[in-house]
């Protein structure tokens, strides 16, 4: 087995102690590093109002949050000491698991997969079934596990009945006619699309969700032994970090303007676009606000056999257990 | 010494001298040169003030002491140097219309050979300028490389030579292209003198077969007098014409001329002429 | 050529590419009415409005961006200078070290990086490092064939004096390979832009990188393209810096500029 | 032992060195990695060799691209050098010019470049032309202008047009610049090649193997892409290095 | 012509003179060198079984045709080449052994200057390598460049320089410091003769006070027998040595020793051996 490591384990034995509420002095804030999948923007808007409303202070933490960017990886920069904490999907973490890093899932930040193939529908594609013969992209890397989870459902050989291609960052490939469908995320690339001039009537929408091959998303993970060692810390990190979503999913118009006022690195429009459209991965219609960052352990189960069906590289069997996905940590960030 | 004072007449009136059948051929009239020092040095004035006709099918010489502005000279005749004053044409024409028919042969003070091509190549490099058909340059080089007794050496690459092996493919190339202005820069100073005076005789031959106008720098002054119909002797600092003397010996010459009078009060002469300066 | 005609030069150069950039992008957008005509070719003029208005954030990002380069270019030329004479002080050396230094170009940052933060712990330091790491070669393999290419006749001067080691080398082939080595420095300069635009990349919070990125991402193709055109000039004030320093360093040769 | 034996035994004795060193995890112990983090050469052997058909099928992808986009590159760059040397006054500015492209970094590049094209390969050709000309044209330029003294006095004598002056002095002269030029592009080439390949609209080549499993954590695979450029580069490197003692075995650096 | 039958004796001697009471300095035994060529021509024999004693403090002169192995045999003494046959010793040392206690000053045939050094620079280079002072340095260039008349161009780079004159520079550079043993190739081939002999009083002057040996490499034999205690001939293909011949003019010597009678026996007869190569 492989992260079955022991002392990662006593998730039973979850941290006792609570933190003490009232504001430590910033002399005393101990130093948290959060590593970002992407770009600062609204698709981490929780940790951003955290961190600017204080509730990170408040736990004793001074938290700084890395950008992410076309050449870091999490996974290999929390493993190699280079961050604390970071965010990832869970279909490439749970790769890295069973590669044998030993990190953990300690929260489920998105409920819901936030991954669409969008095309033209002048391009002929009405539902997926008509994807064959068509240039399809997504960015691979460990995002094109749900396309290929799409493609067996609909019995499509990923190889001969359709040509998958690589995108880019931009959806100008969509956009310039070069590939018939695009990957997209509601939060953003679809955005794009729609600012770009096209109509949401001409186009069409694949959604994982609905065609029910989603796998979870953004999620927040630790390195098992660090997790160990600073239990206090990483409590402190989640109970702040989950009161930060909660108050972004409340009012995302607002941490859409926070987002773009820390880093300005998109349009405050879509910024604010882009909380919405998270806010509802994060709390889905009919979840519950108070269980923000719940793992659901059915959800990784089925995220897990999709991988270990789609994903030919997977070297050992994804191992889901309290040594992969721990929620003792949430269970007491929430208590 | 009665042989001396007689010579004296032909110096005072140096220029128009008893060849006078031929016609002028490179007149250079006032002509100074001023090499600005570009790291902030003082200007150096090589040439200053320089007026010398040199005839159709002349031989001459020029003598002078290191730096006097032999080289410089010779480069301002080829168009190789653009004069800060004074002009220079040669049979009416400015060198430059001179240099672009391919007139001139210049034999450089260093050989300038190219790293890249054997001796046969680099002598062979001006004919391919020419034009001249393969088989003919063939010939010609080897007709060349045997007049400088390196005809075992075609195949070598310069670096591959010795210093006086270099400056004899320097000659080679000159010479192959049969050029109507010879223009030649210390040609046989790195050559022993036994080379040296074989070089001697043929050039003349060639000369007085194909009468080029050969102009020729030398530090040598019994090879000057041996060679030249005149020699030309610039003082230095700024380099001008401080003597121009006839040499009337018989022509052909030959190693006898050496022996003769005549030629050794020309040496003293010259010498003289120098110590002046 | 003299100052005033240089500058009368470089006038008409940029004139001629603006207008040439400017029809080239008339033609795509108007005649070919190319619907990415903003994002393949856009207009000059846009793009200079574009900077104008980003020109604060521009200046700051191209700052981070080039203090970054200009360490990474110190560290690489310094490395790529130590492993060219280290290579021609031992042609075993050189042999050994040839291949391996073709192997180390050959390794990608997204393979390299997590080493070296491994390696280095600190991001920063890292962003130089690897910066660095790009630099050098061009600067070692230009050096090198300077050094290899010293006349004999010029080191065995220096052989009969029976002088060391470290002063041939001081004396005579760094001198004399100053040329080749400034010839590497220009290329490794602009490369040293990219370089640090390319670690910009990596996580930073800043940079003319992380303005590409975001741009490109969220498909502000102004902003995208005012930085490109940012780093392009940053190329050419790099490769100028090393002329000017070129000019000084080799007056010598002051002799070829007629 | 002869000379050219001492050339392949030597870095090959070196490299055997350093991968014993590293198979039998001294490296891995002095920086404290995981052979997960970074695989020992043998896992990398054997998913070479368990993915070797589809490896192959990838370089011959990149390495065609590269090598069209470095004879083009090299190509353009060199003329770019003649017109610079042909017409001092108005073709000098273009190698400022080359030197502003030099600094857009591939990543930008590949994007502008994924737009102008619609095909993966004529995309990375265009990427891998763009970095090669900076090495070749200022390479190239230094060549063939720095010409021993009186050089090129001797071709003028004879009048020799500028064609000739080109062709009989610059263009020998400058060969062992553009030698040294061509070895740094093979590298360059084949880098700019893979980096491309990160935007490329296709899923092959070495660049997309090394992006995608290294992005996945399945760094054997990864590696075993990294491992196959390195070879590439060694081989086009060896290629360019024998080309060039045959050509000018008359310089200083071939004696 | 007496005079030349009395030095026959010696030439048959030749390497047991009369000047024995100096010991053997440089000892050439059975030193022969042969040039691969790399381009797949035949091997070039420079010198064959070249056998020679130079004694310590002697002035002696090679002599002999162009390409006939005087650079070679100098540089094969200096160290700067190993030979393919035979062995050198100085006074009991390798050359190596010798090069490294910087006992060589050594006259190239070109002058080899560093083109990024002015003048001044250029000869102060090997007191640099000697480790001298940088106030005695500079006085001694300056003492240099006065004795080769180049003290006005202290501050030009080499390209600025005719070709004597950059010779020049090497012969001040060579001479700086002072070395035990000169090597001198071709060092006045450049010059006029005026200069020249300025210079051979001032090397006579030099080395008269320093003792040092000089190996002179020169094509001029009246130079050659002015300046030296021996005068070695070579031949060509292989270079052997020839003739060895003793030059017994009384020393001081000065412009005078060159109107002696016996002087030119010398040269006649040195001229004599040459001819018989
Ligand atoms: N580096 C070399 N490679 C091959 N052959 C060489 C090399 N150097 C010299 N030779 C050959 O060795 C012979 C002797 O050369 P060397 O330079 O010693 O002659 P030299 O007596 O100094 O002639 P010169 O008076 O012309 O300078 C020549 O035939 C030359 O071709
Ligand atoms: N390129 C140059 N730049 C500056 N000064 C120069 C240049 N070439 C020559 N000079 C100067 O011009 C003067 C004359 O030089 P030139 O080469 O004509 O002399 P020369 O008579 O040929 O001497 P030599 O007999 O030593 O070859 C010298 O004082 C020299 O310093
Ligand atoms: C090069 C590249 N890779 C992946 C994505 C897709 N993507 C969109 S959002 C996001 C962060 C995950 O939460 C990711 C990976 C992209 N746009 N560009
Ligand atoms: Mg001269
Ligand atoms: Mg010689």
């Amino acid at each position: 087995g492989c992260g079955g490591s022991q002392q990662g384990g006593t998730p039973t034995a979850a941290p006792t102690a609570a933190p003490t509420a009232e504001p430590t002095k910033s002399a005393e804030l101990k130093k948290v590093r959060l590593q970002l999948k992407w770009l600062p923007q609204s698709q981490f808007m929780g940790y951003y109002v955290a961190k600017d409303k204080g509730y990170f202070e408040a736990e004793g933490l001074d938290v700084e949050i890395l950008p992410g960017g076309s050449d870091i990886i999490p996974e290999q920069n929390v493993y190699n000491g280079a961050a604390d904490i970071g965010v990832t999907w869970v279909s490439s973490l749970i790769t890295y698991q069973t590669q044998g890093y030993e990190l953990v899932n300690v929260a489920q930040i998105f409920q819901k997969s936030g991954l669409l193939l969008t095309a033209k529908k002048s391009s002929g594609i009405a539902s997926p079934a008509d994807l064959k013969g068509k240039k399809v992209a997504n960015w691979f890397g460990g995002n094109e596990y749900e396309v290929l989870a799409l493609l067996e459902k609909y019995t499509l050989d990923k190889d001969k009945d359709l040509e998958l291609v690589q995108q880019d960052y931009t959806m100008d490939q969509l956009i310039g006619d070069t590939v018939h469908a695009a990957s997209a995320m509601t939060y953003n690339e679809f955005g794009l699309v729609l600012e770009s001039g096209i109509k949401e009537e001409d186009l069409v929408v694949i959604d994982m969700n609905d065609e029910d091959v989603a796998m979870l998303e953004d999620c927040l993970f630790v390195n098992a032994d660090w997790a160990a060692q600073n239990k206090d810390v990483l409590v402190g990190f989640l109970r702040a970090s989950i009161k930060g979503w909660a108050e972004a999913c409340k009012d995302p118009e607002a941490a859409g303007e926070l987002v773009y006022n820390v880093d300005k690195s998109v349009s405050k429009d879509h910024q604010v676009y882009m909380a919405k459209e998270v806010a509802k991965l994060v709390t889905p219609d009919g979840f519950d606000a108070s269980k923000i960052g719940q793992i659901d352990m059915a959800a990784v189960k089925q995220t897990a056999d999709f991988l270990k069906l789609y994903n030919k590289d997977l070297t050992s069997t994804p191992v889901v257990d309290e040594t992969t996905f721990n929620p003792a940590y949430w269970n007491e960030a929430t208590k | 010494m009665s042989m001396l004072s007689e010579l004296e007449g032909d110096y005072a009136g140096s220029v128009i001298s008893m060849q006078q059948k031929k016609e002028t051929e490179i007149k250079i009239e006032n002509l100074s040169m001023v090499y600005q020092d570009k790291n902030g040095g003082k200007p150096v004035t090589a040439l200053k003030n320089v007026n010398l006709d040199i005839r159709q099918g002349e031989f001459i010489s020029l003598l002078g002491p290191s730096g006097c502005g032999k080289t410089t000279l010779l480069r301002l005749i080829a168009d190789l140097l653009q004069p800060t004053e004074g002009r220079i044409s040669v049979s009416g024409q400015t060198p430059r219309e001179v240099r672009l028919q391919k007139k001139y042969g210049i034999v450089f003070q260093n050989p300038v050979l190219y790293d890249w091509r054997t001796v046969r190549r680099n002598v062979c490099m001006p004919m391919e300028i020419m034009g001249m058909e393969k088989a003919d340059r063939t010939a010609q080089v080897t007709k060349m490389l045997e007049l400088v007794g390196l005809l075992n050496f075609g195949k070598h690459y310069p670096y591959e030579l010795s210093g006086g092996m270099q400056q004899r493919v320097g000659i080679a190339r000159a010479l192959a292209i049969d050029p109507e202005i010879l223009l030649m820069d210390e040609p046989f100073s790195a050559l022993d003198e036994f080379t040296r005076e074989k070089l001697h005789i043929d050039l003349l031959d060639i000369w007085t077969k194909t009468e080029k106008t050969v102009v020729f720098v030398t530090h040598n002054i019994s090879e000057a007098v041996f060679l030249s119909d005149r020699v030309v002797v610039l003082s230095p600092h700024p380099g001008r014409v401080s003597a121009v003397i006839d040499i009337d010996i018989p022509r052909p010459r030959n190693m006898e001329s050496k022996q003769t009078q005549k030629f050794y009060d020309y040496i003293t002469k010259i010498r003289n002429s120098f110590e002046g300066v | 050529m003299d100052k005033k005609e240089k500058y009368k030069v470089n006038l008409v150069w940029t004139a001629c590419i603006f207008l040439f950039w400017e029809f080239g992008a008339f033609i795509l957008d108007k005649v070919l009415n190319d619907p990415l005509a903003e994002a393949k070719l856009p207009y000059p003029h846009s793009i200079i409005l574009s900077i104008t208005q980003n020109f604060t954030d521009l200046m700051t990002a191209s700052g981070l961006t080039f203090s970054r380069a200009v360490m990474g270019f110190t560290i690489g030329a310094l490395v790529g200078f130590g492993l060219a004479i280290i290579m021609s002080l031992s042609k075993v050396a050189e042999k050994i070290a040839l291949p391996y230094l073709i192997v180390s170009q050959m390794i990608p940052v997204l393979g390299l990086a997590p080493i070296i933060f491994t390696l280095v712990k600190d991001m920063d330091a890292s962003r130089i490092v690897i910066a660095a790491y790009i630099t050098f070669f061009p600067v070692a393999i230009n050096m090198l064939s300077g050094l290899n290419s010293v006349d004999m006749d010029k080191k065995e001067l220096l052989y009969s004096y029976a002088a060391k080691k470290r002063s041939i080398y001081y004396k005579l082939m760094v001198p004399f390979s100053l040329p080749y080595l400034f010839a590497g420095l220009k290329i490794a300069a602009p490369m040293s832009i990219t370089a640090s635009i390319l670690v910009d990349m990596l996580g930073s919070k800043g940079g003319i990188g992380v303005k590409l990125l975001y741009s490109l991402y969220s498909g502000t193709k102004d902003v995208f393209w005012a930085s490109v055109v940012t780093s392009a000039l940053m190329g050419i004030i790099s490769y100028f810096i090393v002329v000017l320093f070129e000019k000084i360093a080799i007056p010598w040769r002051r002799q070829e500029a007629n | 032992m002869t000379e050219k034996v001492k050339n392949v035994l030597l870095p090959l004795c070196f490299g055997i060195l350093i991968i014993a060193i590293w198979q039998l995890g001294f490296i891995h112990a002095a920086l404290g990695f995981k052979p997960f983090q970074l695989p020992v050469p043998s896992q990398i052997v054997i998913t070479l060799r368990d993915n070797f058909a589809k490896t192959m099928f990838d370089t011959v992808i990149t390495v065609s691209a590269a090598l069209t986009g470095l004879i083009l590159g090299c190509a353009i760059g060199f003329l770019i050098a003649v017109i610079a040397t042909m017409f001092p006054k108005w073709g000098y500015s273009v190698l400022s010019i080359i030197a502003a492209v030099n600094a857009i970094p591939i990543v930008a590049l590949s994007p502008i470049m994924n737009r102008w094209f619609t095909d993966g390969f004529s995309q990375k050709v265009g990427v891998v032309t763009v970095v090669c000309l900076a090495a070749m044209s200022i390479n190239a330029y230094r060549g063939l202008n720095d010409l021993r003294p009186f050089a090129k006095d001797l071709l003028e004598s004879y009048a020799a047009s500028g064609r000739v002056i080109f062709l009989k002095l610059r263009l020998p002269n400058c060969l062992p610049s553009v030698f040294t030029a061509l070895k740094i592009n093979v590298a360059a080439a084949v880098m700019a090649a893979m980096i491309s390949e990160y935007f490329s609209a296709s899923t092959s080549g070495i660049g997309f193997g090394i992006k995608d499993n290294l992005r996945k954590g399945i760094m054997a695979k990864g590696w075993s892409y990294i491992v196959v450029a390195a070879v590439v580069g060694i081989i086009l490197y060896l290629i360019v290095m024998m080309i060039e003692r045959r050509v000018i075995k008359w310089h200083a650096s071939q004696r």
